[in-house]
């Protein structure tokens, strides 16, 4: 029995209480989409507005400053107060704008980092929808960002977003490349398309400690994912869509008010999101020692991922965007072939 | 260029690592208050009963923020009835004023909290010779609203 | 990068290679050895006369074009006819070796009826300085070669020249206002300027238009 | 032959030329922008990323300090010069009064000019760790600004000790200097020297061997010697291209002579050398400041006649002059006129980043819009002076 037929006959015995005709079994589908859909907006705009404030005192701490610590405990309500400010400004639009594309962009941006939370694994039994295809659906979903860019380039009518939306679209288009290949070693080593069953491969121990996480065997493939990584969630070393002390703010020059905010809120999502990616792919996933809940586990991993990616955030300069898009086509390109070399000679020597 | 690939990278890495835990440079602007130097060249102010009306300090003046006014107040030091006024908005804080005066009369203090809502600020004679909170309490347009 | 540093401090305490012979300060290890030997104040430092070394190659090679010569607190002078500015400048830089154009200016004389251009320079081989000067006719056309062809740098200082004191330069690349909106009135640093007050402000198609009044929205 | 195609993005307007392969496109980059460092106008002319054509546009932070200077009495315009490079306030002080000084024939008391030399180095720190701060801001390094503004922040705080002020400093008078210095303040400011030499090395750990600093650094805004020269460079920007010309070595003055410290030259030319210079020049600094402290002699601190209320009386004889220093950017020289009045006749300053400025067309042409504001950075200009 699934769990929509156990929804189903749940809402029937309260509807049967009320007197009411039993439904049909689409609405209670529809119901528990609507419900499960906004609980994933909700837990991912939260967690990317969450980690708005922990990347700003963590930012602060590297900086030697204090960072946001008024609003709330330490500061930790400080993104309500910022949504609430962008949510009451004022949401201008430019005169010579592209109505419709520079109005969409924000959420063609935002809505598919949140869909491809979807087939995520926080623990053994927290998945919002365990698909059969999860890893496909994620590549998809998470290479739609591009377009969302390129929308606002051109809807702004300004140079400064031309320049920045065009080098975010083809970063985002090279980085998907050694980004795919190297899932597909994964997928690979896995030999199905479900998050899940990447998790359950990573159980257990070789000699008895080294957990058996696919960083080992696939380090090449980690560290290439993880530079895709950083390159699609535009941050620092890679930032070029924004890179703030050229292109002013690249894309987002022309936004305000709470189209803004989703522009943000998309990256910081995106980091969290793309953060567990590489968990649950070469982490090991919510595994790990029995005193802990695999949902603490899980997100112990991400969070030290994450808090990786924002040590690098402010430690390192930006790159130049043709030595960057170099560095993907004739350096991780061939490496991630490579590493897909490497999966296939395991897979054939029965490692996995 | 480092001799090693990534080696730099690594370095400046544990470099900011190291920053983390370290006190903190910055402190909370309105509750802490940074203390300025004992020569620091604030607001100008004046010792009215001092004043001698020389008009020196409206020469030294490079841009005309102080001027001499009519004014009576301390007939016995001041012959000419004369003292000066500051116009504190356009001051550049030079402290070439008091550098000129004969009788150390009028003075910069360490008070550097002058914001405004307005944008001319014309002190008399009479209120260079008191604090800016005796100011703003007593002339609440001058000060915050 | 470490040896970089190291390199910069090991290797110039060993010896200096012989500085210019016009240059006071001679060498760092001489220094060290007796730090107190210059006696205060160094004799050298102001008011040395002028050395009229640089200033008689250049009589010699242009008899007539030096007009005078003169002393600009410790740095020679020459003043010449602005006709022939190019040549002299040109053989200073190229046979004397001054190198080193610091700036181009004027000065506005107006009772003598003059504008006086300076050419300061200063050569790095030797360590001297020369002074060119030429007197315009302020009222007249105010004409003047340019010297972009043998400084490039010099481009901006005439343009600050035609700025500010509305002097030509023939032969300039690109020879407009600098520091001024296009469409000034008049040249500020001339003693005889009109200082009524000129208001800027840009029209539709983003051009600077010069305005009497600071009317309404128009800046 | 060209065919001029218009493609109207509503209202952005492309020009395609020359059968339409190459594309160009007219950007204002500044007046205000984040990387212009003050109200810099660069017009950009660019096909695709590549710039084809750079124009810098000034004047939009002109105040007419010439003019103004011959308003006034002649220390009138030392506040003023203060308000030129406004981060080395100190230096343009120093050029002023260095003119003034070889117009009037003053003497300067020793302790004086030992007090200059201490309080110009410290300047030339604080400069110098603005310059890292806004350099690495400007690659996209975020915390090394906050590293280096804490440094800048110790080194204000001694100059405010001293002077009184933090930015607009007005320190030095004709014949010397307005303050002695406070109680204690030379043991502070060796205790400073040495902590700020420490957070140096952690500077040179994070910025020098960095990777991507060196593959955004290396080969970008490359200028030759003979350019470097015709071009009026001075400070780091001439010293980068490994021309060893440093005023205060070669035409020095105050008690420089006594000072020993080496000039840091690179010889590439590029912005990987001019800021390697800078950052070696900031070890000098703290060279010079320890040997003046160690050398510091008593005496007055300004000369006979030129202090107290007489700053203003100031009344130089019928001549010219023209003194110039070395600041942390390059040659700052002030032309002083005199007639023997009251007032100047005429003041002239030659900036150093005006003339430095002036290059910025021969590093970036040919290079990408990145490679522009690192160009840009890299000349550590500051509009102040530019425009005056």
């Amino acid at each position: 029995m699934t769990f929509i037929d156990q929804l189903h006959s749940f809402l029937g015995d309260v509807a049967a209480q009320f007197g009411l005709p039993e439904m049909p079994l689409i609405v209670t589908k529809l119901v528990w989409w609507l419900v499960a859909s906004v609980l994933l907006f909700t837990v991912a705009l939260t967690i990317g507005g969450l980690f708005t404030w922990v990347f700003r005192r963590l930012f602060a701490f590297f900086g030697l400053r204090k960072g946001p610590n008024r609003v709330g405990p330490e500061g930790m309500l400080q993104f309500l107060a910022d949504g609430i400010k962008l949510l009451t400004k004022e949401d201008l639009l430019p005169s010579k704008a592209d109505k419709w594309t520079y109005r969409l962009a924000p959420y063609v941006v935002v809505v598919p980092f949140v869909l491809a939370w979807a087939p995520l694994p926080w623990s053994d039994v927290i998945i919002f929808s365990n698909l059969a295809y999860g890893v496909v659906f994620i590549l998809a979903v998470s290479a739609l960002p591009p377009l969302g860019e390129l929308m606002a380039a051109w809807g702004s009518n300004n140079k400064y977003s031309m320049y920045g939306g065009i080098r975010a679209a083809a970063l985002d288009f090279s980085y998907e490349i050694p980004l795919v290949i190297s899932a597909a070693s994964i997928v690979l080593l896995v030999g199905g398309l479900d998050t899940q069953g990447a998790v359950m491969a990573q159980q257990g121990y070789w000699f008895g400690f080294i957990p058996k996480w696919f960083v080992f065997p696939q380090i090449i493939g980690a560290f290439i994912f993880f530079v895709s990584l950083l390159a699609k969630t535009g941050i620092i070393p890679t930032d070029l869509g924004e890179s703030e002390s050229e292109l002013i703010s690249g894309l987002t020059t022309e936004y305000s008010g709470m189209r803004f905010g989703f522009f943000f809120v998309a990256m910081f999502s995106g980091i969290f999101f793309l953060s567990a990616l590489t968990v649950t792919f070469f982490f090991g996933g919510w595994t790990g020692p029995g005193f802990l809940p695999p949902l603490v586990w899980f997100l112990l991993k991400t969070f030290g991922l994450v808090f990786l990616v924002f040590w690098i955030w402010v430690t390192l300069p930006r790159f130049r965007v043709d030595q960057f898009l170099n560095y993907a086509w004739k350096t991780l390109f061939p490496l991630s072939i490579l590493n897909l070399v490497i999966a296939v000679a395991l897979k054939v020597w029965g490692v996995y | 260029m480092a001799s090693i690939p990534l080696m730099g990278i690594f370095k400046g890495m544990a470099t900011t690592l190291k920053h983390l835990g370290r006190p903190k440079d910055t402190y909370e602007y309105p509750e802490v208050k940074r203390g300025v130097a004992e020569r620091w060249r604030g607001r100008i102010a004046l010792r009215l009963d001092r004043c001698i009306g020389c008009s020196m300090c409206a020469q030294a003046c490079p841009n005309g923020s102080c001027t001499m006014t009519d004014f009576e107040h301390n007939p016995d030091a001041n012959k000419k009835g004369t003292y000066p006024q500051v116009e504190v908005a356009k001051c550049i804080y030079c402290g070439f004023c008091e550098e000129v005066c004969p009788v150390e009369c009028i003075h910069v203090t360490r008070e550097y909290e002058l914001a405004r809502y307005q944008r001319g600020a014309l002190y008399s004679p009479v209120m260079l010779d008191k604090t800016e909170n005796q100011i703003r309490a007593e002339e609440p347009e001058m000060g915050d609203p | 990068m470490g040896d970089l540093e190291e390199k910069s401090a090991a290797e110039k305490d060993v010896e200096e290679p012989g500085r210019a012979p016009g240059a006071i300060w001679t060498s760092t290890a001489k220094e060290k050895e007796d730090p107190k030997a210059k006696e205060w104040p160094f004799p050298a430092m102001h008011y040395m006369p002028a050395y009229t070394d640089d200033v008689d190659p250049l009589k010699e090679a242009f008899g007539n074009d030096i007009v005078s010569d003169g002393d600009l607190s410790g740095k020679p002078v020459v003043y010449i006819h602005p006709d022939r500015a190019l040549d002299v400048l040109s053989h200073a830089k190229k046979t004397l070796g001054f190198e080193h154009l610091s700036f181009v200016s004027c000065c506005d004389y107006p009772k003598e009826g003059i504008l006086e251009m300076h050419w300061q320079l200063y050569s790095y081989s030797t360590g001297r300085h020369l002074v060119v000067k030429a007197h315009l006719d302020r009222d007249g056309a105010k004409r003047v070669a340019s010297v972009t062809p043998l400084w490039t740098g010099a481009n901006w200082h005439e343009r600050e020249a035609w700025d500010l004191f509305g002097v030509r330069f023939d032969g300039h690349p690109d020879l407009k206002r600098i520091f001024l909106p296009d469409g000034w009135r008049g040249h500020p640093l001339l003693k005889d300027y009109d200082e009524t007050e000129q208001f800027i402000g840009m029209d539709e198609r983003g051009e600077d238009v010069v305005y009497d009044t600071p009317g309404p929205g128009r800046w | 032959m060209q065919e001029q195609v218009k493609v109207a993005a509503r209202g952005t307007t492309w020009t395609l030329e020359g059968e339409g392969r190459e594309r160009f496109m007219d950007l204002n980059m500044g007046p205000q922008h984040p990387s212009t460092h003050g109200v810099l106008r660069l017009k950009l002319h660019l096909n695709g990323e590549v710039v084809e054509r750079c124009e810098p546009v000034l004047g939009y932070l002109h105040r007419a300090k010439e003019k103004i200077a011959e308003k006034g009495q002649w220390i009138k315009f030392m506040p003023i010069t203060d308000r030129m490079d406004y981060i080395a306030g100190i230096y343009n002080n120093w050029g002023y009064a260095r003119a003034m000084e070889e117009l009037h024939e003053i003497e300067v008391p020793e302790r004086a000019e030992y007090l200059r030399v201490v309080s110009g180095e410290l300047q030339r720190l604080a400069s110098h760790y603005l310059f890292l701060g806004t350099f690495g801001l400007d690659l996209g390094m975020i915390t090394p600004f906050f590293y280096s503004f804490g440094d800048r922040e110790k080194v204000l705080g001694l100059i405010e000790e001293l002077t009184g002020a933090r930015l607009t400093i007005t320190y030095f008078r004709f014949g010397g200097v307005k303050w002695d210095a406070p109680e204690g303040w030379f043991d502070r400011v060796e205790s400073t020297v040495d902590e700020l030499e420490a957070h140096h090395k952690e500077m040179w750990d994070l910025l020098v061997e960095n990777d991507i600093l060196n593959m955004r650094l290396r080969g970008v805004g490359v200028m030759t010697e003979e350019e470097a020269v015709s071009l009026g460079c001075t400070g780091p920007v001439l010293r980068a291209t490994g021309k060893e010309y440093d005023i205060r070595k070669d035409d020095p003055y105050g008690v420089y002579p006594r000072m020993r410290f080496d000039v840091p030259t690179e010889t590439t030319g590029d912005c990987y050398g001019r800021f390697m210079v800078r950052i070696r020049e900031m070890k000098e600094s703290f060279k010079i400041i320890r040997q003046a402290l160690r050398e510091m002699p008593d005496g007055p601190i300004i000369a006979k006649g030129f202090d107290g209320s007489k700053i203003i009386r100031t009344k130089p004889p019928n001549k010219e002059s023209y003194g110039r220093v070395e600041t942390p950017k390059g040659e700052l020289g002030f032309w002083l006129v005199s007639d023997n009045s009251m007032k100047p006749y005429r003041v002239k300053a030659r900036g150093h980043s005006f003339s430095n400025l002036h290059c910025l067309p021969l590093l970036v042409e040919g290079s990408t819009i990145a490679d522009t504001v690192v160009s840009l950075a890299s000349l550590d200009i500051v509009l102040g002076d530019i425009d005056r």
